[in-house]
């Protein structure tokens, strides 16, 4: 028996439906039909009332949610593509981000976002948007790399008084298979040493947290360089301390991430880490993102697009060479 | 809407004074619309979620008269604590939700304060009742939260007040149908149409489509046709109004033909309105007066923070206040 | 429709065999909408933002067939190049918008052409049309798109093809209103209903509404009620379709009842329909295995640029390709 | 006689109106009324049939603007307030910005965005979107500080063939103020050394610039630190020449930027400079950014969250004791 990613996104759902009658689920084909990638399947039926379809509105999906958070309930929306999160973005870093400063009410939505690219889906079917949401102030951007946490992380998630972005990645869902859920329960806000190492530190989160322990196995065999993976787990907030600890280890920084080149939660990683651990810098800190074109459908291009093993393995050999 | 007149009449002295910081946004000459909402409300239950010119069904629905000078005057014991200002305020959990600026966003938000009442109790009564302009209607946010509540079959009322304007631009230029009550048949909800500027007749049908999607007929849209009695903001004359619309019918003043309604049917009499204004302007003046002597917020004492979680192993990037 | 039927159950096989990656989305059952609407416009000075479910409508309209398996397939020599796929391609420039996927947009973006054809030539008499799906029609963009043009009076034709579900949820969820072209009125646009499977019904009224249209009526909303008969898209078996709904009056195939139509008429024989199917199957084969043996888009050989202006002083920033 | 930033904002619009009949503005309460800044005043009256009155609707306003530019058009769309443009978001980032990469045909619209903060305008009428629609493939961010870049990078943006977001700073409308509009015209993504110094230098842009001065000029009167202040004209694409040979000629960097303080512009100005300047530096490079809440109603509040020329001093001093 064997868990997938996905199982673990419905598992927490149908545990908070099942302990905390302020959990409801809307979004769209969630109920009957269980969601486009199956993350509700069989909640409907087990949980009568709870999971509701909405229309093809997302601005008012999440405008929904705010008001019934309002009023006590803790619901969890299902953007069918974190993409059409974009139909969203006023409710969401308007009314939902500003909604605890201005009023002193915390909303305790969250914004399930099916992340990053997969072959053949094309520019709105692929993006990351963590980068986006957590430069607002008032939002937690969760960003789960690992069965267990996909699990834990949403049932601590919806535990928040403030509005979450949980961006759960699609080339997760049915390729990363675990034993069990109960992996390291680490509490929201303290990231992971996914893969000790002494050389060289990689911050990575969600999918690319695989690719960058595959190019780090790749270096060992290769020549030897031992690589330290850190799983940031969530981007905001960040846990600089476990990031500062490793940079202190190793010397060196590959800031990993598979969003646009531009800003976002690399830019946000290397400057920190300039900022506060200058010190322990032996070498130039790295980023390797996606390109800055959208994201292509062909999977010849969408491979080129993203980083890989051996982009990331590159990018390595440059920081080690310093 | 007497208290609500001379409320914003001060408001509007104090920011001409520079009293007022940012802007001020009156409702006058659209009390009786909004006022009429607000009494058809129960406020122990229901939901208003005021907009730009509701000053008027604030007070109808039991929003004290501090909680607006607070805000306008920046007092750190208003609501909004000097976070944020003017007609952006409100108490959620009272049932008076804090509007932000982008026209058509509560509309959905209101719907979900429904739906959560109703998933919470099924037998729920509660109405949820919010206010939007004849421009607002043209935002996708109105269509979508229109849509769902419609859909959901939620006690929503929304009121239009059709004003001719949105900021300077006129009707002709917003949408192409004849009256906005058009609308309502497309998303399946009750419509009535309503001279804004009588009171009576406002009072009438606000308390209707109360009553209609309180007792489970699903959600309604009174558009009422009114004018604005001041321009946008206090910055603003107006001057882009025809003087034929406002020499016109629906230029009268509301207050004006309420009054004229209520003593010619001897509800109340002249002394008697007199009498409510001195009182009004008392109140009025109080509440100004114990705002302005009201602390401003003190950045070094402000909690900068976004969030209401406090995550103890990440610091908080905010940087100290220069000395 | 007849070769657009063939095309597409061609590439349902080939999705079926794994020679197409991403999904594949059909407009079976709807091809007798798409293809009157297509028919209807002039393709040398119109607009036709096709959607999802329009494959028939594209063929009527022009769009080579290569445009189609060269981006399902991923030929680097279509339109797309690779780039994008499926049913998101286009060719802007000649009157085909590539959709994006996010419903609701092309409404204002086929507006905007409208307008500009209207700021170069004030005489220009060419209409746009675009097709959305009943969900499309909960989203605020088609609201605030369809608004803007009935406020400018601009030649659009909306054709709502309401299929009864938007993937797997059904009219009641997302609409409350009894049939959608009660819309019309609350825009201030023209309104038609038509039986989407009878073709003769469907081109007799897309004709109208695009002549409406280009006498300068304003928009025309057209809705026709049809059923898909295919799942979402061919990874989907639409078993969430109710057995009444498939086996009732709008889950007959629009193509055997145009077939029936024409032969009951006199227009064609049987034996000119076998004709025509043997026709298309060749010519859809020969699109298909042409595409399949161009290129593939080579990563070293793509320009890494999402803008067309090249700024010299600037490094783009991108990685080159690992070895 | 003093032209204002605005002044050079409405000289430049009507001169493209004048000089270029593809050019056409669009937006709420901007034809007889003359916009709610008056940027656009007379000019109805002056080019009749070219300035029009939108519905509230800004997704349909970026969308209209989309497919005029498809047809030859060169639309210009005034959002009332940058805010505002979240409602547009998905016609920016998805419709506008991936038009060019996905079908060959580019799309030359400008998004006028009045940005930042003013006293009094609270969280709904002070943001500044520079460092979220930069994150972005496929647009073009312009941030002018001056009443002559204001004038020439608005021509110049339209004559862009691709989306241009022109960020203009709402305190800079009447405050800022030049003898004529002929100043230096520098092209598009070169960015300009405002302030020559050498013990270290502040990359800035936009209302920022004048705070950079400022604090510049406190700085060599009270002990004589000679301070460099770079205006990065655009933040995407990015100087990064101009940049690094600052940087070098100081060894000491402070990005400074209103927008909040995740991610955004100036996490992508430390990045770059210590991917590609590590060995020029001489301290760790800082960041100065807006607070991590809402932009405050309260002008007290305000002015403790935006960065000022005291706290640009603290941060300045900090850095020179490294
Ligand atoms: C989405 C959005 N766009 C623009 C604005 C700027 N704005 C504030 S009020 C206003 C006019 C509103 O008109 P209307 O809805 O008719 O209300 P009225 O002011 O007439 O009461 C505008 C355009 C806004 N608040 N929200
Ligand atoms: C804004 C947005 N939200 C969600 C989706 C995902 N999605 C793609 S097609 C579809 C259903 C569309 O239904 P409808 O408009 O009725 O068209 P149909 O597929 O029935 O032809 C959905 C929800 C989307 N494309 N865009
Ligand atoms: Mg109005
Ligand atoms: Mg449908």
């Amino acid at each position: 028996m064997s868990v997938t990613y996905i199982d673990a996104i419905r598992e927490a759902q149908a545990k908070l439906l099942g302990e905390d009658e302020r959990v409801f689920l809307y979004g769209q084909d969630i109920a009957s039909f269980g969601g486009a990638f199956k993350a509700t399947k069989g909640l409907a039926e087990a949980f009568p009332g709870r999971v509701f379809d909405s229309p093809i509105s997302e601005d008012a999906m999440v405008g929904l949610a705010i008001g019934a958070a309002i009023e006590g309930m803790r619901p969890i929306v299902e953007m069918q593509f974190a993409d059409f999160s974009s139909i969203a973005f006023n409710q969401i870093v308007n009314q939902a981000a500003t909604h605890y400063y201005r009023t002193g009410v915390p909303i305790p939505i969250t914004v399930r976002l099916p992340s990053g690219g997969t072959p053949g889906s094309g520019p709105f079917h692929s993006q990351s948007m963590e980068g986006i949401y957590a430069q607002y102030p008032g939002l937690i951007v969760l960003t789960p790399a690992t069965v267990s946490d996909a699990y834990h992380m949403l049932i601590d998630g919806v535990a928040l008084d403030d509005p979450v972005l949980y961006c759960e990645h699609k080339f997760l869902y049915r390729w990363l298979k675990a034993k069990s859920i109960n992996g390291e329960h680490l509490p929201i806000g303290q990231a992971r040493i996914t893969r000790p190492g002494k050389h060289a530190t990689v911050v990575a989160y969600s999918a690319m947290v695989h690719e960058a322990v595959r190019a780090a196995d790749r270096l060992l065999e290769e020549s030897g360089w031992e690589i330290e993976v850190v799983d940031l787990r969530s981007v905001k907030p960040l846990d600089m301390d476990t990031v500062l600890a490793s940079v202190a280890r190793t010397g060196r920084l590959l800031a990993l991430g598979e969003a646009f080149p531009w800003g976002g939660v690399t830019a946000e990683v290397v400057s920190r880490v300039t900022e506060e651990g200058f010190h322990l810098l032996d070498a130039p800190p790295q980023r390797l993102n996606a390109r800055d074109t959208p994201v292509p459908y062909h999977p010849k291009l969408w491979a080129a697009h993203r980083p890989t093993p051996e982009s990331i393995c590159d990018a390595l050999r440059r920081l080690l060479s310093f | 809407m007497l208290r609500s007149r001379i409320l914003e009449n001060k408001l509007s002295s104090l920011y001409k004074a520079g009293k007022i910081v940012g802007g001020v946004y009156l409702g006058k000459g659209q009390e009786a619309v909004s006022a009429s909402l607000g009494t058809a409300l129960n406020p122990e239950t229901d939901v208003f979620s005021a907009l730009i010119r509701d000053q008027a069904g604030r007070i109808a629905f039991g929003e004290p008269l501090l909680d607006c000078t607070r805000s306008y005057l920046g007092s750190v014991e208003g609501p909004m604590r000097g976070r944020d200002g003017n007609i952006h305020r409100g108490r959620p959990k009272e049932g008076m939700p804090a509007m932000i600026s982008h026209l058509g966003s509560q509309v959905s938000l209101v719907t979900g304060m429904l739906f959560a009442k109703r998933l919470k109790d099924p037998t729920s009564r509660a109405v949820g009742a919010t206010c939007v302009g004849d421009g607002a209607t043209s935002t996708g946010s109105f269509h979508e939260g229109l849509n769902v509540a419609a859909v959901e079959k939620l006690p929503l009322v929304v009121v239009v007040a059709n004003n001719q304007f949105a900021y300077s631009t006129p009707n002709y230029r917003q949408f192409a149908c004849g009256d906005l009550v058009e609308r309502a048949r497309g998303y399946g909800v009750g419509g009535f149409s309503v001279d804004g500027t009588d009171l009576i007749a406002c009072a009438t049908v606000m308390r209707e489509a109360v009553r209609r999607a309180r007792s489970g007929d699903g959600p309604q849209m009174v558009v009422a046709q009114v004018l604005r009695l001041s321009g946008h903001g206090e910055h603003d004359d107006g001057s882009y109004v025809p003087e034929d619309l406002r020499s016109g019918h629906y230029g009268r003043d509301c207050i004006e033909v309420a009054i004229r309604q209520l003593t010619d049917r001897g509800i109340v009499t002249v002394d008697e309105i007199m009498a409510w204004q001195e009182q009004n302007a008392e109140e009025v003046q109080r509440a100004v007066a114990q705002a302005q002597q009201e602390q401003a917020p003190d950045p070094y004492q402000e909690d900068w923070s976004a969030l209401s979680t406090r995550f103890p192993l990440c610091q908080s990037g905010n940087q100290p206040i220069a000395q």
